[in-house]
C-alpha cells in the first residue's frame, strides 16, 4: 500500500454518511525499530473532511498565527475537519473507506504542533 | 571592515541587478505615452519586491529551503506542478526577452544585426553559468549595470523642471486621448516589470549557494532595502527621460536605440557608451539570472541537486535543464519574433503569475516549523496580506485588460 | 510509549532529500505503508520517489503517462517506483536527512544517467566550483 | 477564440461603422509614422552636435525607416470602404510617401557615412511630423 492509496480517497461511516476526503494521514513514532531512525512510523488515523483546499499550508497548527487573513480563511474552510483513529478503519478500497463509527461521533483532528 | 565591503558590494549588485530588459522598456514606454503619471507605480512594485524578496531571503537563510522546493512542500505536487508549469514558462520567456536584450544592445553598438549575435549570445550566457563562480559572476555584472546610473546623470545635467516632474508623479491621472484601461494595463506592465518572479528565485536560491546563515539575515535586509529601492530609482530615472523628451514629441519607443535619445542628447558620445554598456550589462546579468531560475525552479521542485556550489557533473539535471533553457530561449528568439514584444508579453504576464509564488512563501515565512523565532512580524504580515490582495486583483485583472486594450496598443 | 506525532502529508510528503553528505536527492514523492506480519495498523517502511512514485500524485492523463515512462525505463523489473527503506532516515526536519550517500540510493540512477551520457562529455564538467 | 468573436462582430456592421474603423486605422498609422519621424529628427539633432557613434545613428534611422514604410504598408493594404475613406487614402499615402522618401534617403546618407548631410536632407520633416501629428489628433 502506499500513501496516496489513502489520500483523497472519500471516508463512509457504515450508515453510508460521507465523512468527506482523507486529507492526511497521521503517524506516530513508536512501530519496531528500523536501522537508524530508531523505532518506526505507525498509522495513528486519519485526517477527513469536506474540503482540501489548504489542507497543506499547515493553518491547523495553532502556532501557525499568520497572516491573519489567511489563517481565518483557511480555519473556515476546515471547519468540517474530523479525525478517526486507525483501529476504527474497516476496510481500504481504492474509492472509499469504511469506518465503523458514526461521523457524528468524530473528534476534531488536533494536528501535531511540531514537526 | 571586510562586513562592510560585503555589504556595499551586495548593495551595488542589487542595483544594478535590479534593472533588466524589462524595466528598460516598461519604464521608458510608460513615461513616453503616460508622461510621470504612472511613476507611483514602480514605488508600489519595488515595496512590493523588497516585500517579497526579504522574506524568500531569509526564508532560504533560515531554513536552507528555495522558494520553488517550498512551492511543492505546500501546495503539494500537484497543484505545485501547474504553478512551476506557469512560473517556468515566464521565466522562460524572460530569458528569451534578455537574450534578445543582450544582442540588441550589441547591434546598437555594432550595426549588426541582433539576429546575428543570438547565438554568440546564448552560448556566452551558458559558458558563464557553466563556469564562472556564482559571487563572481554576481558582481560582475551587477556593478557594470551600475553604467545605467549615466541615465540619472543625463537628467540631473539636463536640470529639468523637477517640480512639473513630481507634480505629473503625485497626480497620477489619465492623459487625454488615453483610455483608462490602457492606462491600467501600463500599471499591470511596470508592476510586473518592478516584480519579476525570477528575481525572488534567484534570490532566494542564491541565498543558498552563497551559504547564507542566521549572521548574513542583515545583509539580506541592506540588499533588498537599500539596493531595490535606488534600482528602482534607476528606472524611474528612464521613465523621467522619455517623459522629457519622446512624450512631448509623440514618439512610442519600439526599440532599444529610442530609450538611449534622452540621455545621449545630454551627455553626447560617453553618455551614449555608458549606457550601451549598461544596457548590456543589465541584460546579460539579467539572462544569466533568468536562465539559472529556470533551472532553480523545476530542479527544486523535483529535489534535483541544483546550484553552482557544487561541480557540474555533481548536478547534471540542474545543468542539462540550463543548457536546454537557454538553447531554447535563443530559438524563440530566432524566430524573429520581436525581443520587445517578447518583453511586453513577459512582464504583464509575471504581474499575474505572482500570486502563484507570492502566496506560499508568505505562509512558510510564518511557520515556525522553518522560521524557529525569524517567523514575520505583525507588520509584515499586514503589509503582506495588503499585497496579498493587490496581487490577486492584479491577477485577475490582467487578461481581461490585455484583451480589452490588445496588450495595450 | 508515546513516540513523536507527525502527520504525514503536512511533515513528510514533497519535502526534500538530502543525502549524507549533503547533496540534494530527490523529493518525498510518495510512502510506502505495510501492514505488519502479526496484522495492525500499517507502517511506514520506505519514502518512494522518482517519476514512478510522482505519476500517482499528479494523477490525471500526465500522472499516468509519467508512471508507464517511468515503468518503461525499468524494463526486466518489477514495475514499482525506486524506493529508500526508512532503515536510513537519519532525521525528518524542514528536509529528511538520509544516513546513505546518494550515489547507493535506487533513486540516484536518472541522475547517474544523465551525468554518464550528456553533462560528463561537456568539457569542464568535473571542475570544481573553484 | 476572441478574435473570431471580433472578426463575427466587423462583419455584421455596417458600412458607417468601418469608415469609422478606418479612419481610426488612419489616425494609428499617422502617429506611428509621426513617431518614427520624430525620432528621426532627433538623430538628425544628435549627428548635428556629433553626439552619437555613426553606427548607433545608422541603426535608428534605418529602424524609423522601417516603421514608418511598415506602417504605410499595413495601412495601404486596408480596403477603404467608400469614397470618403478614398479621400483619407489620398491625403494620408501623400505624407506618408513624403516621410518614407525622407526617412529612406537619410538613411542612405547614414549608411554611406555622410553624417554631415543629415541636416540638409532632413529639412522637410519637421513639417511633415507636424502634418502627421495634427492628422493623427484628427483622425485618432
Amino acid at each position: 500500500m502506499r500513501l496516496t492509496d489513502l489520500l483523497g480517497v472519500e471516508v463512509i461511516d457504515q450508515e453510508g454518511r460521507s465523512a468527506g476526503q482523507v486529507h492526511d494521514v497521521r503517524l506516530v513514532q513508536d512501530g519496531p525499530l528500523v536501522g537508524g531512525f530508531g523505532a518506526s512510523l505507525r498509522v495513528a488515523g486519519l485526517v477527513v473532511g469536506g474540503r482540501g483546499i489548504g489542507a497543506r499550508l499547515g493553518y491547523q497548527r495553532r502556532k501557525v498565527r499568520g497572516p491573519w487573513l489567511v489563517k481565518l480563511l483557511f480555519h473556515w474552510l476546515s471547519r468540517d475537519g474530523r479525525y478517526v483513529e486507525w483501529d476504527r478503519v474497516q476496510t481500504v478500497q481504492p474509492d472509499r473507506i469504511l469506518i465503523s463509527v458514526p461521523i457524528g461521533d468524530l473528534s476534531r483532528p488536533e494536528t501535531p504542533e511540531s514537526g | 571592515m571586510k562586513r562592510l565591503f560585503a555589504i556595499a558590494l551586495g548593495i551595488l549588485t542589487a542595483i544594478g541587478g535590479f534593472v533588466d530588459i524589462g524595466d528598460i522598456v516598461a519604464n521608458a514606454e510608460t513615461g513616453a505615452r503616460f508622461g510621470m503619471s504612472l511613476a507611483w507605480v514602480v514605488v508600489v512594485g519595488v515595496i512590493g519586491i523588497c516585500l517579497f524578496a526579504e522574506m524568500a531571503g531569509r526564508v532560504a537563510t533560515v531554513s536552507g529551503r528555495a522558494v520553488f522546493d517550498l512551492v511543492r512542500e505546500r501546495l503539494g505536487a500537484r497543484v505545485a506542478l501547474v504553478n512551476l508549469a506557469a512560473s517556468f514558462f515566464i521565466t522562460f520567456l524572460t530569458l528569451a526577452a534578455e537574450i534578445g536584450g543582450v544582442a540588441l544592445a550589441i547591434e546598437l553598438a555594432t550595426s549588426v544585426n541582433y539576429l546575428l549575435w543570438v547565438p554568440i549570445v546564448a552560448f556566452l550566457v551558458w559558458l558563464v553559468v557553466w563556469r564562472v563562480k556564482f559571487d563572481v559572476m554576481e558582481n560582475v555584472f551587477g556593478l557594470a549595470g551600475l553604467a545605467l546610473v549615466v541615465a540619472a546623470v543625463a537628467l540631473w545635467r539636463l536640470g529639468p523642471d523637477w517640480g512639473g516632474l513630481l507634480h505629473g508623479a503625485t497626480h497620477p491621472a489619465v492623459p487625454q486621448g488615453e483610455g483608462h484601461p490602457t492606462w491600467w494595463f501600463f500599471a499591470i506592465a511596470l508592476l510586473g516589470a518592478a516584480m519579476t518572479p525570477y528575481e525572488v528565485f534567484f534570490f532566494s536560491s542564491g541565498a543558498v549557494e552563497e551559504g547564507w546563515s542566521r549572521a548574513d539575515l542583515i545583509t539580506n535586509r541592506l540588499n533588498v532595502y537599500i539596493g531595490f529601492p535606488l534600482g528602482g530609482l534607476l528606472s524611474l530615472t528612464l521613465m523621467a527621460g522619455a517623459t522629457l523628451f519622446l512624450e512631448p514629441r509623440g514618439i512610442q519607443p519600439g526599440h532599444l536605440s529610442q530609450v538611449a535619445l534622452p540621455t545621449l542628447l545630454v551627455l553626447g558620445k560617453l553618455g551614449l557608451a555608458m549606457l550601451l554598456i549598461g544596457f548590456f550589462a543589465a541584460t546579460f546579468g539579467a539572462a544569466l539570472e533568468t536562465g539559472l531560475s529556470c533551472g532553480y525552479a523545476v530542479a527544486q521542485y523535483f529535489g534535483f541537486q541544483w546550484g553552482k556550489f557544487v561541480r557540474p557533473a555533481d548536478a547534471p539535471r540542474f545543468h542539462l535543464i540550463l543548457l536546454v533553457s537557454i538553447a531554447a530561449g535563443a530559438g524563440l528568439v530566432l524566430t524573429t519574433i520581436d525581443p520587445i514584444t517578447i518583453t511586453e508579453y513577459s512582464i504583464v504576464l509575471s504581474a499575474a503569475a505572482l500570486p502563484l509564488t507570492y502566496f506560499p512563501i508568505l505562509v512558510v515565512a510564518n511557520d515556525p516549523d522553518y522560521m524557529g523565532d525569524k517567523v514575520n512580524s505583525w507588520f509584515t504580515n499586514a503589509l503582506g496580506s495588503l499585497y496579498l490582495v493587490l496581487l490577486l486583483v492584479v491577477a485577475a485583472a490582467t487578461i481581461p485588460l490585455m484583451i480589452l486594450t490588445k496588450a495595450g496598443s | 510509549m508515546a513516540g513523536r506525532v507527525l502527520d504525514a502529508g503536512l511533515h513528510l510528503l514533497d519535502r526534500q532529500l538530502v543525502d549524507r553528505d549533503g547533496r540534494l536527492a530527490g523529493k518525498v514523492d510518495d510512502l510506502e505503508l505495510t501492514i505488519p506480519d502479526g496484522g495492525g495498523p500499517p507502517l511506514v517502511t520506505a519514502i518512494l520517489a522518482g517519476p514512478g512514485a510522482l505519476g500517482r500524485r499528479i494523477g490525471g492523463r500526465l500522472g499516468a503517462w509519467v508512471e508507464a515512462v517511468a515503468n518503461r525505463l525499468r524494463s526486466g523489473e518489477d514495475r514499482r517506483p525506486s524506493r529508500i527503506s526508512f532503515a536510513v532516515v537519519k532525521r525528518i526536519g524542514s528536509a529528511i536527512e538520509l544516513s546513505a550517500p546518494k550515489a547507493e540510493l535506487e533513486t540516484d540512477r536518472l541522475e547517474a544517467w544523465t551525468r554518464d551520457h550528456i553533462i560528463a562529455h561537456l568539457p569542464g564538467a568535473g571542475d570544481a566550483p573553484d | 477564440m476572441v478574435a473570431g468573436a471580433l472578426l463575427l462582430l466587423g462583419a455584421c456592421t455596417g458600412p458607417v461603422r468601418s469608415v469609422d474603423v478606418y479612419e481610426s486605422k488612419a489616425g494609428q498609422t499617422a502617429e506611428v509614422a509621426a513617431s518614427a519621424v520624430q525620432t528621426a529628427l532627433l538623430a538628425v539633432d544628435a549627428a548635428k552636435g556629433d553626439k552619437a557613434y555613426g553606427r548607433y545613428l545608422t541603426q535608428v534611422l534605418v529602424e524609423a525607416e522601417e516603421d514608418a514604410s511598415s506602417a504605410q504598408g499595413t495601412f495601404d493594404g486596408i480596403q477603404p470602404p467608400d469614397r470618403r475613406a478614398d479621400a483619407l487614402r489620398g491625403r494620408l499615402d501623400g505624407l506618408l510617401g513624403e516621410a518614407t522618401d525622407t526617412l529612406a534617403e537619410l538613411r542612405i546618407a547614414a549608411r554611406r557615412g555622410r553624417f554631415a548631410e543629415l541636416p540638409e536632407l532632413a529639412r522637410p520633416l519637421p513639417k511633415v511630423a507636424e502634418e502627421l501629428g495634427a492628422f493623427a489628433e484628427a483622425h485618432g
